[in-house]
């Protein structure tokens, strides 16, 4: 029974999985990836996961203050696109070149 | 749900209000007068104008506990202090910033805007008491801090810095939304004043909740730079500009280390044994990774940032004194005035390193100081004051941080941390006397730049006499700072 | 007053130097401060009160409140003499800088100022953390010294003294603030204050090594035992003596050394009597391979100022096993035994700096025969040499005699392996001073090129003080160790009970 | 199996898919529509979720303006087919997806773990479904005020700022 | 005048004489310093007499005046004085020191009239003097130490007076070292001493030793006085320590006879005497005196017959008759050991004197091999030495007769004696005259084998007179302590004067019994003779049949040249001792300081620096190795959070 029930009833710990499972791939995306806007696009993914268990949560709290946190986690998580990909233009610019690799100067 | 926005709220964001229109105005002029840039001096002046209004307001309205906007923020000591820190800090780095090859000139304007916008951000950050007011402030911090970095003058370090600090920012703040996401989710609440009535049941037997914390510290322990969350900071240090590595040291390690004390003092939030335990293990690591890290660095700046990871290790000794103690004022107190200090050396030092940049892709190493002592004795002089401080020679400032810092550790039983941070900082001793070595000891024709470094040098001038006097008088400075946090 | 201007007025004499227009005036200037303040320093005379072991000329005001940290500076006999040895030596160490200092002038003053200054504090502080302060700052003048005005390799000696010492201190500024603690746990309010610290009975179990009073007992003691330095802390010191330019060894040697050892008698001694006493036999046996091992380095050294260097760490095992058999001879001898380390290692190291001025070389094979071409400064040599083997009549002896006696009292084996450091002291003394100016004249000497020419006016105005003390320490000590007779004499009839108290208060 | 299981590992299984391919496909531009994919997919399960205006202020913002941006970007970089999609290092690549692995485990295992306490039984309440847009807009404009306003400045923020990055030219030095 | 005053004049006229002359150092007349030095001995004398004739003026219980110039250094219980003793025995001490060494200051006049140092030389002569005076007087052990290291650096000076060449300034640096040795010792024993009677002054120890009963073999006089004999044989030269006395023959010929003869070399002697109270308390002590004394008796006449430089035999004469010394005091003869200290005061330093004024007229040369026949161009030194030669062989009626005789028949007699201490030191007896005779012969008689070049002339008036004076005392000096069994059949029964003077200082042995006077003559008669046996082979050999003695020393090769090589003590010294401690030294210095203290410190730098260069290798600058150790870290601390 229990097995059918995980199955067929759907819980708040379905989404935080589900959530956990996407950040996690986003994770592995910034980690792995070496182009950088694929990198971006990752913390993108990050960042949807992380709405997934806010609305979740709210939903299962019966707290609103879930969505009102997506909505500002959305904004922001644009903005922030908007800063990183016009980093990612001016890098661009500058070496012609958008894998990760190349961006080693600075170490040690 | 009765909700109005009243004076009382107004004024105490007054200083938030003040320095949002501070930061509009040069930008307005520009554009008023057809994108043409006045001339910088006039900028700096009404950016500093702005920040000493901001501080001024907050002086006056802030520093007594208050809530504002329906429990969002709070203007108390911690406030009070870190706020003034910061925002003297941030004034220091728009001076740097005014003088600093790589940032004069052409877009001023903008880097002053995006500048005071960082400090706001700041001041939410150091006066919300909501996770997501919190996350919002340092993203607003953060955000400003990456464009400041990318618009540098220079292009390929500062580029490569301001990504890497970007993606890396990013990442973290996906750990720290997560981690708020954990808290909301166990707690149903966002704001810590509620948050503290169902911590301790809820981090006693909830391991969601103690994720969450623990990705919420995560989160700060990137910003703050502790180790193994400190990669970014050697890279991004030493490739942005140097006033913004000045402001990044000072200004956002302040109000990080505020936020994180905000969240750590509250004892019944990191009631969790094993993650202060892992706190104390991670404040051993960090020390030693800064300090051995810093010996074979010859880049000055790349030293100096891990330095500057080397005294995040020695605050979060303090801050976990704060957090367990029973009376978290004091501890608190010494690590805000250990802020204050090293703000203090680390703008100076920073300033110097400023000074002497002759391009805006010049970087400089510690082997470029030879002879400077000679051509500059008095600029020599106060580097090395800087130097002896940022090592914990007394009588200087350097060395009256620490032991408060180390005092209350000890008070509250952390010998062996205190311990472990006296021994780092004989280590230290070795790369914090390495400049001074080639500066007094090696011939050389090291110089400033140029002769038009008016402003930076008086900020370097003041700073060291700060340094050396303020250490000797810290007592009443620390007892003010303490009854503020009560 | 007069123990802060003491204190401080160095501090003004730096400022002054450090604004004053005219370069050329820096060293006239210079020795007429350091002799106002030698003036200044005889005033204590005046007043002390040799019979008693209280403090004397206090001045201590609430300095962080806090803490209990106060502003607390006070004589007794202990570091009376300490601190004129500070004051004696500078006009002469100024003098003797004349020539080998020759760039920089401003600076060296300025450091060697502060130093003083520095030197001076720590002796008379009876706050720990005033003394922390002091104590630490004096690293950073003489890492100056070393580090600008040096030789070669000054830079790694200069690195290796500052950190190797503040290796040592750190800990104990953890041993202090924990004792603060334990004021707070004894009192209510937290203190700094020495004589707080003394009232403290902190827990000891001999066998327990983990224990609260032995483990800030070698905190403690460590920091002091490199400054000592003891062996084998003690390799700091043959480089940075070498390195340092002769003033800078003059000062490290003729004070320096001894606020390691003072340390001793003013902190571990009396805080921590049950340690002290149960893990004296450390110190006693590091203190005769000290003196041994001292000696027979010595004996090898090539150069000059490495030798007398390692006579150092000779004298110093002397000290260090008279203060920890804590008993009259062994301490008086021991405090005897620092004033006459600061007079004739000084006078060595200033000496060798005169003759180095001359030759710019300090190797022994490159001399010989200088006796015949230096004759008066011979002389000088010679009787340095005396007292620093501890010929009687000369302070050497009154020092050695009186630590011997004292360790064969407390532990006649120790005391036996220490007298072989009298034969080996003259061993290498001898030996060096025949090889340097005894036999043919050596390739240096014999130089025709660069005929040496002797004394001068200024270098015999330097010795004379020198050897006038030698003769009057080792010919009347009684009035020198009648200043601090009740204080050791305190000490040792109350070491477990020590509460020093104000004079004029109750 | 009821609609809303179905619906749910159908979402779960089409935002983890496009999650997937996001990470691996190697070419960019694919990868960002495996991410608007991904997006839409996470819309729906708002909607799931009952979070209807968010769902659409997710399909609006990222699903249309954020993907927008990304794909004008990879547009003018003009990149050429890219060989190989990770970055190299086998051992490194290995512990990272370790890292990643035992990220995921440790966090659902907490998941798991605290469903036991009050958090799993909470079921969803009839009660709270009243009109959650107009609850939210309250909210927002009395708790978060603030914060909203602040988010109106950290846009204004980036705005000027990113066309300031843009309009950045290096090598001023001697010019003022 | 009183006691003070008087004391004040013998004390500082030396000093005074020494500051003259050491402050006027530069000028090079001989006759000016060696007045001003010499008056100032004589000054010293004179106050010396005076202090003899108010002794003789008291009550023999009470002969004694203590000057005390008041504290020098007082700590708790220890208290030490500035306080001189004049007693019987030390205003005897200071007779001869300022007597005989104003004959030497003067004879040095003479001696070193070419040097030009001479002004140097007359002030550490003078400084001699001083200390040996304070050595003597001093009424504490402290106070007597302070003579006792003065007086070795006053030798350590005038040995490497000549310090241009190095010989002389390492035999120097060798006397200093080596009585150095001796005076860690004697410090022990003082130590000892204070730590069980409380006290350092000679006469309250001397007093309070003999009450304590040494309960064991080692007890606290045993070990003090050994300790004290231990310092005693490096200052007075007695095996071990003897090495320095020979090469410390490199000073001038003056100071030999000074220092190195009459007056510093017997300070170990003295001391004994001093404190003979003490020593009787130690029976084992005066044991170990005895044998080491009689011991060197030999050890060193044995050298002395094959050495060839003139004043290398004198010295390990002096050597040896210092064991006789000590051979006395070993078995409780005080006044015979005292007796024996002047008479060999008068008669060595007439021959050292002698040998200056042969050395003198062959410019400089000192081998006998190159001398013979000098009779007759060196008559009155000739006649003055044989007047010594004679003492020291101890023909009957000469002073060396009386005070040797008496050792021997002590050493027989005496319950702390024993025959075969007798036996060695007729021995050695008959070995003096053998190489005694032998010096004579190849000296002063015989062929001449002086080089051509060399004209030997008899020395100036100056120089002479002191050789007369002192052969004179050579011959007379021994009427002072006739033996009781002599006394017996002489005229008048003259009475032993010097026992009846010590009297009150010298504890009688304890159980000695009545003498045997049978027993006394025949001894006497046997040393006396085999002294004559041996002194006419020498005669003999080295006269007529120099070539007897070559092929007797080709024969015995071996033996000879050990002998002659001293033994090979230095060569053991230096070998077993100095070079492996020299070399230890510098293996010390390379291996513990240099490669492991400072390699620990470096270790400890490297191991930070090793640190540092892993942090940085994890800094590799790719931004997805920050991102990994973000992601590790948090998931070690998850872990560690989640394991808790």
């Amino acid at each position: 029974m229990v097995n059918t029930n995980v199955f067929l009833e759907i819980g708040l710990n379905h989404y935080l999985v589900l959530s956990t499972v996407l950040f996690c791939l986003g994770m592995i995306g910034v980690l792995l990836r070496k182009n950088a806007i694929v990198m971006l696009m990752s913390i993108e993914l990050m960042l949807n996961a992380v709405n997934i268990s806010f609305i979740a949560f709210g939903k299962y709290n019966s707290n609103i203050d879930g969505q009102i946190m997506v909505f500002f986690v959305m904004t922001i998580a644009a903005a922030e696109a908007a800063v990183g990909l016009a980093l990612a233009v001016s890098i661009f610019k500058r070496f012609k070149e958008v894998n990760i690799r190349f961006f080693e100067h600075l170490k040690g | 749900m009765n909700f109005t926005v009243d004076m009382g709220d107004l004024l105490l964001t007054s200083p938030l209000i003040a320095l949002f229109i501070a930061s509009l105005i040069p930008l307005t002029i520009k554009v008023l007068k057809g994108n043409i840039e006045q001339k910088p001096i006039a900028t700096l002046t009404q950016a500093l104008l702005g920040i000493i209004a901001a501080a001024g307001l907050l002086v006056s309205f802030g520093g007594e506990g208050n809530t504002a906007f329906n429990s969002v923020l709070v203007f108390d000591g911690i406030t009070l202090w870190t706020g003034l820190i910061a925002l003297a800090a941030g004034a220091g780095a728009l001076i740097l910033m005014f003088e600093n090859p790589a940032t004069r000139g052409t877009q001023f304007s903008e880097l002053i805007f995006l500048t005071l916008s960082s400090i706001l951000g700041m001041l939410i950050l150091i006066s919300a008491l909501d996770l997501l007011m919190i996350f919002i402030g340092l993203e607003m911090m953060s955000l400003s801090l990456y464009l400041m970095i990318g618009m540098s003058h220079e292009q390929r370090l500062s580029k490569e810095s301001a990504f890497k600090y970007f993606v890396l920012g990013s990442f973290a703040s996906a750990i720290f939304l997560f981690g708020i996401s954990f808290i909301f989710g166990s707690s149903g609440q966002t704001n810590i004043l509620q948050l503290l009535e169902s911590t301790v049941q809820l981090a006693q037997g909830n391991q969601l909740f103690l994720f969450g914390i623990v990705l919420v510290t995560v989160g700060f322990c990137f910003k703050v730079s502790i180790a193994p969350f400190h990669a970014w900071t050697p890279d991004v240090y030493q490739g942005a500009p140097t006033p913004h590595t000045a402001f990044m040291a000072t200004a956002v390690k302040v109000v990080s280390f505020a936020a994180f004390l905000r969240i750590i003092a509250m004892k019944p939030l990191v009631g969790s044994e094993s993650l202060f335990d892992i706190l104390q293990w991670l404040a051993v690591i960090t020390m030693l990774v800064g300090n051995t890290a810093a010996i074979l660095q010859n880049n000055l700046k790349r030293m100096l940032a891990y330095s500057s990871i080397a005294h995040s290790g020695y605050l979060l000794v303090g801050l976990l004194a704060a957090g367990i103690s029973n009376n978290g004022s004091f501890a608190a107190s010494g690590v805000i005035f250990y802020l204050f200090a090293y703000s203090l050396m680390t703008i100076g030092s920073f300033a110097l390193v400023s000074m002497m940049e002759k391009t805006e892709d010049h970087s400089l190493d510690v082997d470029d100081l030879a002879g400077f002592a000679k051509r500059r004795p008095a600029l020599a002089l106060c580097f090395s004051i800087f130097m002896l401080s940022l090592a914990g020679m007394p009588p200087s400032i350097g060395f009256f941080s620490k032991f408060y810092l180390f005092n209350a550790a000890i008070g509250e039983g952390l010998i062996w941390l205190a311990v472990w941070g006296v021994l780092n900082s004989v280590i230290s001793v070795y790369y914090y006397l390495r400049p001074i070595v080639v500066m007094y000891m090696r011939e050389g024709d090291a110089d400033v730049s140029h002769a038009g470094h008016f402003a930076t040098a008086i900020t370097i001038i003041v700073t060291a006499a700060l340094t050396l006097l303020l250490g000797v008088v810290s007592g009443p400075l620390l007892a003010l700072v303490e009854a503020s946090l009560v | 007053m007069i123990l802060s201007t003491l204190v401080f007025l160095p501090v003004l004499f730096a400022l002054i130097l450090a604004l004053w227009p005219q370069k050329n005036m820096i060293r006239p200037m210079a020795l007429v401060f350091s002799l106002i303040h030698f003036a200044v320093g005889l005033i204590v005379f005046q007043d002390f009160d040799t019979s008693t072991a209280q403090l004397q000329f206090v001045e201590k005001h609430m300095w962080i409140e806090k803490f209990g940290i106060q502003y607390f500076l006070a004589m007794d006999g202990i570091s009376f003499w300490l601190v004129q040895l500070t004051t004696f030596l500078a006009p002469l160490i100024i003098l003797a800088s004349w020539n080998s200092i020759s760039e920089k002038v401003r600076g060296f003053h300025i450091c060697f100022f502060i130093l003083q200054s520095a030197m001076l504090g720590s002796f008379l502080a009876f706050d720990a953390i005033l003394f922390y302060v002091f104590w630490e700052l004096s690293l950073i003048p003489m890492y100056f010294i070393v580090g600008i005005w040096g030789g070669s390799r000054r830079i790694y000696a200069t690195l290796k003294f500052f950190i190797y010492t503040m290796a040592g201190s750190v800990l104990m500024l953890v041993a202090i603030i924990y004792m603060m603690y334990l004021t707070q746990q004894a009192f209510g309010q937290m203190s700094s204050n020495l004589l707080d610290f003394y009232k403290l009975s902190i827990p000891f179990i001999g066998s327990d090594f983990f224990s609260m009073q032995t483990l800030l007992f070698f905190a403690f003691a460590l920091a002091f035992a490199i400054k000592v330095p003891l062996f084998p802390l003690h390799t700091w010191l043959p480089d940075a003596h070498v390195e340092a330019p002769t003033p800078g060894s003059v000062v490290l040697a003729g004070v320096m050394l001894k606020m390691g050892t003072f340390c001793y008698m003013r902190w571990v001694l009396p805080l921590f009597p049950e340690a002290s006493e149960y893990w004296a036999w450390i110190f006693i046996m590091l203190g005769v391979i000290g003196i041994i091992y001292g000696a027979l380095v010595a004996m090898v050294q090539p150069d000059i100022k490495k030798l007398v260097a390692y006579s150092s760490v000779s004298h110093m095992g002397y000290i260090i096993i008279g203060l920890f058999v804590m008993n009259h001879q062994g301490l008086q001898g021991g405090l005897y035994q620092m004033l006459n380390h600061g007079i004739s290692t000084g006078a060595l190291f200033i000496l060798i700096g005169m003759i180095y001025e001359r030759t710019h070389s300090r190797e022994i094979s490159q001399y010989g025969g200088l006796a015949s071409v230096l004759p008066n400064f011979t002389i000088f040599f010679f009787i340095i040499t005396l007292s620093s083997i501890a010929v009687p009549l000369t302070n050497g002896f009154v020092g050695e005699f009186l630590i011997l006696l004292g360790v064969y009292k407390a532990s006649p084996w120790a005391a036996g392996f220490a007298v072989t450091g009298v034969v080996l002291g003259a061993a290498y003394m001898l030996w060096m001073f025949k090889r340097v100016f005894y036999g043919e004249k050596g390739p240096l000497v014999a130089d025709e090129k660069h005929p040496l020419i002797d004394l001068n006016v200024r270098e015999f105005v330097i010795l004379v003080p020198f050897v006038i003390m030698v003769f009057v320490m080792g010919i009347f000590p009684n009035h020198f160790l009648k200043y601090s007779e009740a204080s050791i004499d305190y000490l040792v009839k109350n070491k477990s009970s020590y509460q020093l108290t104000i004079k004029g208060e109750q | 199996m009821t609609a809303d299981a179905f619906l749910f590992w159908f979402l779960a299984l089409s935002t983890v898919a496009g999650g997937v391919m996001v990470v691996s496909l190697t070419n960019p531009i694919y990868a960002a529509l495996s991410l608007a994919f991904t997006m839409v997919s996470v819309a729906a399960v708002f909607v799931t979720l009952e979070a209807f205006f968010v769902a659409g202020v997710q399909l609006i913002v990222y699903a249309g303006a954020v993907m927008v941006l990304f794909v004008m970007v990879l547009m003018l970089f003009d990149l050429k087919h890219e060989v190989e999609s990770f970055a190299r290092g086998k051992v490194t690549g290995a512990i990272k997806l370790l890292a990643a692995g035992l990220l995921a485990g440790l966090l659902i295992g907490a998941i798991l773990y605290s469903s036991s306490g009050e958090l799993g039984s909470s079921a969803p309440q009839a009660a709270a479904q009243i009109d959650s847009t107009k609850t939210l807009g309250y909210r927002l404009f009395t708790q978060h005020i603030f914060a909203f306003e602040a988010l109106g400045v950290l846009l204004l923020v980036i705005a000027v700022g990113v066309v300031a990055l843009s309009r950045s030219k290096g090598g001023t030095h001697g010019k003022h | 005048m009183s006691q003070t005053a008087l004391m004040s004049i013998l004390l500082a006229s030396p000093l005074i004489g020494f500051l003259i002359n050491g402050f006027r150092r530069k000028h090079h007349s001989a006759n000016v310093s060696g007045i001003i030095a010499s008056v100032a001995v004589f000054i010293s004398f004179v106050a010396a007499v005076l202090f003899w004739l108010e002794l003789q003026g008291m009550a023999p219980e009470s002969r004694s005046i203590l000057v005390n110039y008041g504290s020098w250094m007082n700590v708790e219980s220890l208290s030490i004085n500035f306080g001189f003793l004049v007693d019987p025995l030390s205003s005897l001490m200071i007779l001869i020191i300022t007597g005989v060494g104003f004959l030497i200051h003067v004879f040095s006049i003479g001696y070193m009239h070419h040097d030009k140092n001479v002004a140097k030389y007359f002030a550490y002569l003078n400084f001699f003097i001083f200390n040996m005076l304070i050595l003597v007087l001093g009424d504490s052990l402290v106070t007597l130490f302070v003579g006792w290291e003065g007086v070795g650096l006053a030798s350590y000076l005038l040995i490497g007076f000549w310090f241009t060449d190095k010989e002389k300034a390492s035999a120097g640096m060798k006397a200093f070292i080596t009585n150095r040795i001796g005076d860690a010792a004697f410090l022990i024993g003082m130590f000892i001493f204070f730590v069980s009677f409380g006290t350092l002054n000679i006469q309250e120890l001397n007093a309070l030793a003999p009450t304590v009963a040494e309960s064991t073999w080692l007890g606290v006089a045993t070990l003090g006085t050994l300790f004290l004999f231990i310092g005693a044989t490096g200052k007075s030269a007695q095996i071990p320590l003897y090495v320095w006395l020979p090469d410390a023959m490199a000073g001038p010929t003056p100071v030999s006879a000074l220092i190195h003869a009459a007056t510093m070399v017997t300070a170990g002697v003295y001391l004994i005497i001093r404190m003979n109270p003490v020593f009787l308390a130690a029976p084992n002590t005066m044991m170990v005196i005895a044998i080491i004394g009689v011991l060197t008796v030999v050890l060193a006449a044995s050298i002395g017959i094959t050495q060839n430089d003139i004043k290398k035999v004198l010295a390990y004469s002096t050597v040896s008759q210092l064991g006789y010394m000590f051979l006395a005091c070993g078995v409780g003869a005080f006044t015979a050991a005292f007796f024996h200290l002047m008479t060999h005061a008068f008669f060595k330093a007439l021959m050292f004197l002698g040998s200056g004024s042969v050395i003198h007229a062959m410019h400089e040369e000192q081998d006998i091999r190159k001398m013979g026949g000098l009779k007759k161009y060196l008559p009155w030194t000739h006649l003055t030495f044989m007047m010594g030669w004679l003492a020291i062989l101890g023909t009957p009626g000469f002073s060396g007769f009386f005070s040797k005789d008496e050792i021997l028949w002590m050493s027989w007699h005496s319950p702390l004696g024993h025959w075969s201490l007798w036996a060695l030191g007729a021995l050695g007896a008959t070995m003096t005259a053998f190489y005694m005779t032998r010096l004579m012969a190849l000296t002063f008689w015989g062929k001449s084998r002086v080089p051509k070049e060399i004209h030997p002339h008899e020395s100036s008036p100056i120089m002479l007179f002191p050789l007369v004076v002192l052969a004179i005392l050579s011959v007379v000096g021994g009427y002072v302590g006739i033996p009781h069994v002599i006394g017996a059949i002489l005229p008048g029964h003259p009475e032993n004067i010097l026992a009846g003077w010590l009297g009150n200082i010298v504890k009688p042995i304890p159980g000695i019994t009545e003498a045997d006077a049978a027993m006394e003559w025949t001894l006497m008669g046997v040393s006396v003779g085999l002294a004559t046996i041996s002194a006419f082979i020498a005669y003999t050999l080295y006269v007529n049949k120099q070539e007897a003695v070559q092929s007797f020393t080709n024969k015995i090769k071996p033996v000879y040249e050990l002998v002659y090589k001293k033994y090979l003590v230095d060569e053991l010294y230096f070998g077993y001792i100095i070079n492996p401690l020299v070399r230890l030294s510098e293996n010390i210095w390379a291996y513990i300081d240099v490669r492991f203290i400072d390699r620990c410190t470096y270790w400890a730098g490297d191991l930070m620096k090793g640190g540092g260069s892993f942090v940085r290798s994890l800094q590799n600058g790719n931004l997805q190795s920050y991102a990994m150790y973000i992601g590790l870290g948090l998931v070690l601390t998850l872990t560690f959070v989640m394991m808790r």
